[in-house]
């Protein structure tokens, strides 16, 4: 008899060698196929046909549906890029590579069901129904910006759609997921709670109280880890030595499940039987989705002084976009007309919002104050009347 | 009126604010079904069932993460912190999250909930069972503050507090748990948050403390009064945002201000309330404004009496000012 | 094929019934059968006599001499608790019940490994040589104390045997404990290090962080949980929903081994093999000790309140002093004449270091400013002043 | 002397201090392979290692946590947070035991490591980016507080805060990382931790500030100059524990003060060094020592310049004080 629980070797991580870190080659790269060998689910094969085991049985307008809006993400993700880059807006977080991870499982959410969104989930919001607008205008941090300029671009919200907060620290938002599910079903309303995080979140301490307590409670969560290779300049192998991040729900009693990340048919499926284990009362699941962060980790990042760009080329080869485009050409009378018609429309709707959030004021100096409290205390009152008399900072003498 | 204890106070309030609004839930380790280390949720578990009086794993900042959640469902958890040294493991999730969740989502998204937890000195529980943090809280703009000196204002400042939009931390003086006896009003009761109380009015200087320290600085004030110096003792009951209106016109009257609290002395709200003081009534003061605090060291274990600002060591500073 | 990670089904907690904390039956208090069931190391076996599977191969002296520190502690515990009852020291925290589990894992540690403790392990200190007089000092909190009165009864250190410094706060020693063995892997130096935590302490934030930098760096560290299946009055199933302690191990890829904790065989077999691992650069061990606290949590606490007494028969018949007692009478000699010479030796020895432990004066009022910073400035300066010339507070006018 | 920048000075620090003592260990996130978020520690993994310069998983309280340990054993770590707005996971392990560690084990185990971080406004990072914790810090007793306004002063302070037996928290205002620029001695040079610098002298009006805001007080005093007021400005350096001496030397000369910084106005240093100056130059003050403060809010992104202490609204409280 042995009692030593031994996890099982390393499938995810490092393509070679033992799982040693500290010594471990750090230029070591992951490549697909270590990464999605293994037990992951993975719809859409190679030869373009979906396994049926894994169908999530989507309608034509729906595949389309999903298809045109990961095309509208990744070309407004280009753009913000650029208008970053011109100076336009002070900062972009993007998507690139994990367009089918975030539609596929925001897509297979209920209407009443919530997201609490990490920070790369534009396109889950834009699914919700957020107007692109409001996200443009979070961009410009402008008085129009749901936060009112108060947060950093990419830092919205949009409750109409059931879409939650964005705040910055890393993994907050998985145990106030967890205490949202856990609260609709004291309620005993058949909601989920979808909660999005990186691979490098699983390090922090929410991910450990917020899979706990959803496990002990059995709280309807999907806690949907977007393992896509990266924490900025850290790799997976040097976040966790655990073989991969699904088993990690063990810990807590909860399921957990891989995904091929890039193929959007496998997200919808998984995150789908999700829900239907916590609608049927059964609780928390854990979603591993393979994935790849094919840009830098944010437009403050550059990802050459760690990552060799030719290292990128095999998930370049998976790329999201690429497969499910291959298959609407193949299955659903797609070309490439079709696909110019939606760029075009994009690029206009793109540039009509940025015109228009250009044009928008900056918030006012009043909003500062609003919203610390429900009502402003003496303090805030005497602090805005301060600012409302005193001599303004330059550039902001406009509102 | 009943004479209660401030945990039968507290139990009061909670009781009757859980049968009142159903979406109210209490959450901590151990105030299930043993009612807390301090018995303050008795009997809760029995009235209102585990849905509503939930024992939780051992992890303040799971404690205080899901109850951000459950308010931002619509629920309005009333998490306990056993001891609140042990705030700490969640103070990411009160500072960074509750703090800002109503500002930082544009009002979308207010995360009201009240954080109840013993605090202070007073019962022998070296480093850890012992300090008042209040100034750390404080200092991180979206809290409400509060910490009671009697049983009737623990029963009527609670019930505001849960009532009020704002996320609150709610500090009890576990010194005076028991000891703390008094006359408290049935069924629904509130007091008002942001109001101070003047305890004892007076002339010559103004005595500000809370909490526990509260009945110090009325034992130093009376013994001062021997003396012939009558103080104007203020329990400032609400921590932040503070009754500033009470606070500077009892300075224009007395030019003379101690103030009195537990925790230690520099960058607490002593200092706070000292520059308030400068900027507000800097021409009305007579004497320094001084401050009589924990000192700026851990929380001991057997010196804990020569630690707190006990009586001994507010009245000299009481007759220093008034002598001044 | 199925990529859900399941948990196997629960053997540690609940007795009946399926694992649905929310709605499970609180009474329900687990029973050793069920705790010990699955893959559980035990050495000592009921009739008497050991399994060389798992056999360490003590000698009869180290047997005998774990046998009688086990009763030491054990009168210890009891004393300590009437002192508190008598009002003479304000605090106990005690092992009762789980005295097999920490002397049996810090006898397996080498001479020069550490300890990072939690509470209850005063046993663990003894046996690495602390004075009983120095522990007596520190549940008076006396001039002698080698805390100098400054933390509760049962916070000492004793750096000489290698024992760090307890704090209160739970779980904040695990990540302290794989920092130490992180650097001792950097120093390439042989040492491990024996980190005690209850199973309550699994929920922290420093559990999660312990356990992950030690398996991505490989410190050498034992991680020893206690699971004596409570935390005050909170329950292991209301802990988590995880079917064991040691599979969170899986979540780290660290090793995870169960072992029968009131067994002081099995538990010497289980850390020293855990020892051998990590001597060989094997990497951290997670040790589940399956024990019973049979007493309150402390002397501030009454179980009675939420546990009713009988429910503890059956644990109260794996007393791990009475088990080794039988070994050692059954094979080792032992007999009521070697067993009431050790007490009476025992009660001599903690009524002399009692009796001057009360004798010994307070700590000095300026040990109240030392140590906060390795010289005094200013502000402390000041203050002592104020403190030595102020009045004093009752009860203090000696020193 | 060469010129640098303060990131340069910094990494010029930790490379000296890596060279010349072996238990010298860096850790954090992303400080290896790439140097850190702003490029502070970069070149260091390439020289020492990753034994010595190791990135970690994404965990504050890990990082320091076992950067206790580390200490414990007889490593001195410098482990880096990303920004210190993201050291409150960390939060416990700092106020509950790295604070405490001396002093709770009766000084038989000392844990001494320096936690740099970048800290303050100026970069458009909004709520989360942008923060001045350092009264979080100063209020719990046991941590030494730095932070630099120019990089002779950042390479100098570091070697020192390396060196001296106690915690220290190192704060780097990233506003002026690379806009600061000035010589910088060569090799081995320490400045020492708790001496302020009278960065200007004058008789009129005290400056108090630190970090970037030291700049925006020149800029003002510079202006109130031309008004005829002469303000000595002093850059505090070592926030704590502070240079009392000389904030009590200029107080007493020019009997006005002005204090600046980023954090929220309450319970905030400020607060600290206007009761303090009331303690001990009370019968100087010719008028109401004023805070020139981030407001009581999260810190915004679009109106940053609004929030922020800067020049425009320092120079009224200046002229305000003088004339008062
Ligand atoms: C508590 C905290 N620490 C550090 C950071 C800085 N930071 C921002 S994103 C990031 C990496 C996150 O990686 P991962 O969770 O894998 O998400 P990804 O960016 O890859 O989607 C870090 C370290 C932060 N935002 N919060
Ligand atoms: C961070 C923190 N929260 C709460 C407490 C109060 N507390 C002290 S011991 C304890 C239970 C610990 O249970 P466990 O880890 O199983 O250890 P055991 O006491 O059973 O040995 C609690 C909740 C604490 N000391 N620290
Ligand atoms: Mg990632
Ligand atoms: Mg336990």
């Amino acid at each position: 008899m042995t009692a030593l629980l031994q996890s099982e070797s390393r499938t995810s991580h490092a393509p070679v060698g033992e799982n040693n870190a500290n010594d471990a080659d750090r230029s070591a790269v992951r490549r697909p196929d270590d990464a999605l060998a293994g037990d992951v689910i993975r719809t859409l094969r190679h030869d373009g046909t979906l396994d049926p085991a894994h169908d999530p049985k989507l309608t034509r307008d729906e595949i389309l549906g999903l298809y045109k809006l990961m095309v509208r993400v990744r070309i407004l993700d280009d753009r913000l890029v650029a208008l970053q880059r011109q100076g336009r807006i002070g900062f972009h977080i993007g998507s690139l590579g994990e367009e089918a991870a975030i539609l596929g499982s925001a897509f297979a959410m209920r209407e009443n069901d919530w997201i609490f969104p990490c920070y790369r989930e534009f396109g889950a919001a834009l699914l919700r129904g957020m107007p692109l607008q409001r996200y443009v205008d979070n961009m410009f941090g402008n008085a129009n910006d749901p936060v009112k300029g108060r947060q950093m671009p990419d830092h919205y919200t949009y409750k109409k759609g059931h879409f939650g907060s964005i705040s910055s620290p890393i993994g907050t938002q998985i145990t106030q997921a967890a205490g949202f599910a856990w609260a609709a079903k004291i309620k005993k309303e058949d909601i989920a709670v979808l909660s999005y995080f990186g691979d490098g979140a699983t390090s922090s301490n929410d991910f450990h109280n917020g899979l706990n307590f959803a496990g002990v409670f059995r709280a309807p969560t999907i806690f949907f880890c977007r393992n896509n290779g990266w924490a900025i300049s850290v790799p997976t192998e040097r976040q966790t030595a655990s073989a991969t991040f699904a088993e990690k729900g063990i810990a807590y009693g909860v399921p957990g499940v891989r995904v091929d990340g890039n193929d959007i048919f496998a997200v919808v499926k998984a995150t789908r039987d999700a829900v239907a284990r916590a609608s049927r009362g059964e609780g928390p699941t854990l979603i591993e989705a393979l994935t790849y962060r094919l840009s830098g980790h944010s437009t403050s990042d550059d990802p050459k002084a760690y990552r060799p760009d030719n290292t990128l080329d095999p998930w370049r080869a998976l790329d999201p976009l690429a497969r499910t485009r291959r298959y609407v050409e193949q299955h659903l009378g797609w070309n490439d007309d079709a696909q110019r018609a939606l760029e075009t429309e994009m690029d206009a709707e793109i540039k009509a919002a940025v015109a228009a959030a250009e044009k928008t004021e900056l918030p006012s100096l009043d909003s500062l104050f609003e919203d610390v409290f429900a009502s402003l205390p003496w303090h805030l009152e005497e602090q805005r009347e301060e600012l409302r008399k005193g001599p303004r900072a330059k550039g902001h003498g406009a509102h | 009126m009943p004479q209660m204890n401030m945990v039968q106070a507290i139990n009061d309030a909670l009781r009757i604010e859980m049968r009142r609004d159903h979406r109210v839930v209490v959450l901590g380790e151990d105030v299930g079904k043993v009612g807390g280390v301090f018995r303050v949720t008795q009997g809760l578990y029995d009235e209102f069932g585990d849905d509503r009086v939930i024992d939780t794993p051992l992890s303040e900042g799971g404690i205080i993460g899901t109850a951000i959640g459950m308010a931002l469902y619509g629920l309005v958890p009333v998490p306990e912190i056993q001891f609140s040294d042990f705030i700490f493991p969640a103070y990411d999730q009160i500072v960074s999250e509750l703090a800002k969740y109503r500002y930082r989502s544009g009002g979308e998204y207010p995360a009201k909930l009240v954080i109840r937890t013993p605090v202070g000195g007073g019962i022998r529980g070296g480093h850890y069972h012992s300090q008042s943090p209040e100034a750390q809280f404080i200092h991180v703009a979206g809290l409400k503050v509060v910490c009671p000196a009697s049983p009737a204002d623990a029963k009527g400042l609670l019930l505001a507090s849960i009532r009020d939009p704002d996320p609150v931390l709610f500090f009890e003086p576990k010194r005076i748990y028991r000891a703390a006896k008094g006359e408290v009003p049935e069924g629904d009761f509130v007091v008002p948050l942001g109001k101070a109380n003047v305890v004892k009015p007076g002339v010559h200087v103004t005595v500000i403390a809370w909490g526990a320290m509260l009945y110090e600085a009325l034992e130093a004030s009376n013994q001062a009064g021997k003396q012939g110096i009558d103080c104007e003792v203020i329990d400032l009951r609400t921590l932040w945002p503070l009754d500033i209106d009470t606070i500077i016109a009892s300075v224009k009257k007395t030019g003379r201000v101690v103030v009195v609290h537990e925790a230690p002395k520099s960058c607490g709200l002593g200092g706070e309330i000292v520059s308030l003081i400068n900027e507000k009534a800097f021409l009305h003061l007579e004497a320094p404004p001084k401050r009589v605090t924990g000192f700026d060291t851990p929380f001991p274990y057997t010196l804990e009496n020569e630690y707190l600002p006990l009586a001994h060591r507010i009245l000299p500073a009481i007759v220093e000012t008034a002598r001044y």
